[in-house]
């Protein structure tokens, strides 16, 4: 990771881009322009996770491991952010456009409209037990039910289609 | 008769907390734990652990007679229940002491009277204890509760009888959602606590969440151990507890607390118990309910009293006499918790999972973090999504205020996302600072308690930080504790 | 004048401990380090820090105009000296307050008078404070000292006029040991305190170190804190410390923390001070010395008075008055402290160094472990072996006792072989049960003190651990922190 | 690590040494008898140097890394010993026979005597400086310094012959 100097570097900070001008790690110190203004940070210790930086002030960090897709929390100031380099988007928890999705990770408990069965605004397809409650999962237009991928007692992640109304 | 081991019929940080004090005093502890929650600190660190298996709740930590097999074959004499799960369930109480084994928790009798919202306030009118206006009857038919609800005019609270915590519970605000409140309360109500008896009650405005922490012997003795302001809830479950309650004068301070005494001798209470009231801006207060348990708020009181409640418990479960006077129980300086949840504020309030890589340890004097994780254990969808509960003790509150946003930067759950920023927020609002705090606050203040953007200056060491960390190549929960001898930095600065 | 921004001119454990007082205040602080001490926490987590190079003490931690470059280059506008090092010279303590620089700490007056244990003694006599027998004259002649010792009579203790702590201090029991004793009390003294004076004592049997804890503001407020009991020593280095002092009654108590509070008042003290005095088993006391500092054993009082030293420390040295008044301070509870040493006390107490593989955490409530060490760091023969303190708070002194031998457990220095278990031993002493201490209870007690023999139990249980740990590949400071998936476990013992 | 039964296994606890008979390590069980009494224990839980095992109840313990000589600081039930495994001796903090020992780590302060010159019982033959405190080296007889293998200002280990007086 030692570069030259000059060298534009991309950061995405919580989906959005960031770009690092004249950026060089050179020798525990890494340098570089943002928005116009020069950083310096100078490594002073690493223990697994926990860095300590200076940059005329200590500045202490915690940065995870990165995950599969190069994304890392890091955490610094006292702020948190999901964080990567390189042009790659970080997703953020909306979910696909359209149709409803799991508000979280969960089981489904019960699935009240069948695939083909006529729904109203409102009306409650099926039921999505997390954290020992249970969320009634709504049509959001008067229609037909489309699609629902899961059977009863499925494991479902966040930000996955449940039912799709047309 | 003295009590030689105890189980822990509980998961996470409470059975850790039991185990604390048996430790100190010289009581053996026996946990148990569902197969998935093998490799948490309970499974671990006790003196037996033995498995419940794996399945639902009700196949594991609410599976009464597989307690009861555990404690029998352990040799324990006594069995805590910790708070929630079957810590105010009658059967099992009964259970318990029916099979010899020392029950640290009040009678069934208690459990009964004070588990049934209706029942409870039925008993309390008569001691009179002031009660908040209410359908508490038997009559379950919708045509009735619809009836009362009316009665009481909008907005009502519909609660499942048997609850807490939230589950069970709807606010009705129009015609149109009544039906479907006193279903919905019904039905997780028969699921969580095995009844659809429901009750209804006026909404409040603006109240307050106060309650008292109780403590009764067998001897006739009931001593408070003062309040806790417990307002700042987000739908129903409590975010942040404190004690001594902000802008409360210490005339009402002894008033309420003394109400609970009352309620305690009123129905011979035995053990710890907490009874909450709902307050109004004004000061005046209307019993709630009364939980029979442990509250998972204890420890700003003993932070701020200098008295250990588990401890208590077993002495009172052994049939000994509470060694103190009420005289001898003083506040003492302002304690403040935090529950970190494994949650995202600003993504409304989703609910997070992962493995934890590194859990950070308090820094400051006085700062207490309950926890039932360890570093490289997983935090899933089966169990509460509370993580841990940061508790701080200031010599005054705005010294515990600012010590908790501090600490609240120290105790990061690294690959879990908490609400660790969102309880900083909170802390740091005018209104908090001030002790304007009412069970309204986090809807209230919603637009106030949004995220920050973050300043250059933070970006730019978060990208200095995220250089340096790029060298870290290794995955998962590995971690490699060195102090780099960095040759270069020999003559650094000087 | 409000301080902004503090320069701790210390190392370890009393670095971090302003660190975290002046954290809370929102006051920055700035560190030193001696290039050896590069990877210790006090070098890494302040908010700024700054190498004093490497060489002897006297280039680094006693470096006097670096400290002050130091903390002139960060723009720091005060100084705390910690104990030890610069804490008590005068020299020091002028040269900061004639750069400007608001020195944590008592007028220079006050060192040299209290530096001097002949001077100070003169003082005290005038306003009637007890001393013990001795000589203090300014006569420094080997003939003088000879005859004033036979004076005194055998045993006498020969002492560094400017030293504490142990450095400079000779028994002499005979004639034959006398000269090398006022040599040796003299060299020490010239090296450690650039002063040779020394002074001479009768040495009383059996006495109780007891100390009192004072703070003083620049407007007339003389406060005491309370007692300490630290006779509990090793070659006048003291082991345990707790507070209140066991066997002592309230009268005696409130008699000499008021003796105390006169000296201060009759010296117009500023700051935190520490009176100590020799008490005999029949409660007469003697001044012996005031140390113009916080001391080590300070968290002990904090615990039981729920107030912050270091924070008033900081208040004073604004020049603002103490927010409290006497009445306002009050014990509760027993507190205890351990000094973990690195030595082997089986060994003939013989120092000991090494690798710091892992520091164990405390794990009961109201327990501090106040440590200037992180795994992974050396501990060489260049500083003193004092590793960490381990604070433990109980509601009574037999609670105190239990949790800090079951806590001494906990805080294992895995690679360094500490005291930690001599402390057991100690603790567990039937005489330190019931509160029969004096200052020569370690050499008394030797044999009752020495090693246990391990039982089969306890090898076969070292055989099984060692077995396993067989399997760590690793070297130094690696270490895997890895919950491994014991798939066999699954249906362990259920 | 994987054993058959019916062996006997030596360890070296504190110097002694101990021999564990019918020693058996299988599936993350280890077993063995020691004073005719059968001990068992099963791997409950490994995190670096820290340990949980179970015999019944469990036991907590500590392990530090080896160090080159195969000797790990064990600690578990409250009590900590030096040990290894195999016929080797653990070497104790008594020295080398005969000579002037240093009592500790620290650095030669002061040579007095010169080697060659004579000494009485109790006179100092140099000064040791550890933990900032000075430590007089006496000579334990009378006789002559035969040898002083150090010099000023060097850094010495515990352990290490100072001084011969013959």
């Amino acid at each position: 990771m030692d570069l030259g100097i000059n060298m534009e570097k991309l950061f995405v900070i919580n989906c959005e881009e960031i770009r690092a001008k004249d950026f060089s790690q050179i020798d525990g110190v890494v340098s570089f322009l943002l928005n116009g203004k020069k950083y310096s940070y100078r490594l002073i210790s690493k223990d697994g996770t926990q860095l300590i930086l200076d940059s005329g002030t200590r500045v202490k960090a915690s940065v995870s491991s990165h995950s599969n897709d190069g994304e890392s929390t890091v955490m610094t100031m006292g702020r948190e952010a999901i964080m990567s380099s390189g042009t790659k988007k970080t997703r953020k928890g909306a979910g696909p456009v359209g149709g409803l999705i799991s508000p979280m990770p969960g089981k489904i408990f019960k699935i009240l409209k069948e695939v083909g069965s006529d729904v109203k605004k409102g009306e409650t397809i099926l039921i999505l037990e997390a954290m020992k409650m249970e969320h009634s999962i709504r049509s959001d237009k008067d229609g037909k039910v489309k699609k629902i991928p899961f059977k009863t007692g499925d494991l479902v992640q966040a930000n996955v289609l449940l039912a799709e109304v047309e | 008769m003295k009590i030689k081991k105890i189980l822990v019929a509980n998961r996470g940080e409470i059975a850790l907390r039991v185990l604390k004090t048996a430790k100190e005093m010289g009581i053996k502890v026996v946990t148990v734990y569902a197969d998935d929650d093998k490799n948490l600190p309970h499974a671990l660190f006790a003196d037996e652990s033995y498995s419940l298996g794996s399945g639902t709740l009700v196949d594991t930590y609410l599976n009464k007679a597989k307690l009861i097999e555990v404690t029998k074959k352990s040799g324990a004499d006594a069995i805590h229940p910790g708070y929630g799960f079957l810590s105010e369930n009658e059967e099992f109480a009964r259970m318990v002491e029916g099979a010899g084994i020392t029950f640290i928790g009040p009678t069934p009798e208690s459990i009964i009277l004070m588990g049934d919202k209706i029942g409870s306030k039925k008993a309390l009118e008569k001691i009179k204890i002031p009660l908040t206006p209410g359908y508490h009857g038997d009559d379950q038919s919708d045509e009735t509760l619809v009836k009362e609800a009316k009665k009481i005019g909008y907005p009502v609270l519909i609660k499942a009888s048997a609850g807490g915590g939230g589950k069970g519970m709807r606010i009705v605000h129009e015609d149109s959602e009544l039906l479907e409140g006193i279903r919905g309360a019904k039905s997780e109500g028969l699921k969580s606590f095995s009844s659809d008896k429901v009750l209804i009650e006026k909404y409040v405005l603006n109240p307050r969440h106060i309650e008292v922490q109780l403590m009764s012997d067998t001897h006739g003795n009931h001593l408070h151990f003062f309040e806790r302001e417990c307002s700042i809830q987000r739908r129903y479950q409590k975010v942040i507890e404190e004690t001594p309650a902000p802008n409360m004068n210490q005339e009402l301070r002894l008033k309420i607390c003394e109400t609970a005494v009352e309620i305690a001798r009123g129905i011979n209470y035995r053990g710890a118990g907490t009874v909450e009231f709902i307050m109004s801006q004004d000061g005046n207060y209307y019993f709630m309910e009364m939980n029979t348990r442990l509250q998972v708020e204890h420890p700003v009181t003993e932070m701020v009293t200098g008295h250990d409640l588990v401890r208590y418990q077993i002495l009172v479960a052994e049939g000994g006499k509470l060694p103190l006077k009420q005289t001898d129980i003083k506040q003492k300086g302002q304690a403040i918790e935090c529950r970190i949840y494994a949650e995202d504020p600003d993504n409304n309030f989703m609910p997070t999972i992962g493995r934890i890589e590194r859990i950070g340890a308090p820094t400051l004097r006085d700062v207490r973090l309950d926890c039932g994780f360890l570093d490289g254990t997983d935090v899933g969808v089966n169990y509460d999504p509370m993580l841990a509960k940061l508790v701080v003790w200031g010599e005054d509150r705005p010294l515990a205020i600012s010590k908790t946003i501090q600490s609240l930067d120290d105790v990061l759950f690294l690959g879990v996302k908490t609400n660790r920023d969102y309880l900083k927020r909170i802390l740091g609002h005018k209104d908090f600072i001030a002790g304007h705090t009412h069970t309204h606050f986090i809807p209230d203040h919603k637009n106030e308690l949004g995220p920050k953007n973050l300043s250059d200056e933070e970006m730019a060491a978060m990208i200095g930080a995220f250089s340096f960390a790029g060298k870290i190549t290794a995955k998962g929960t590995e971690s490699i504790q060195l102090i780099t001898p960095w040759t270069s930095l020999h003559g650094f600065r000087n």
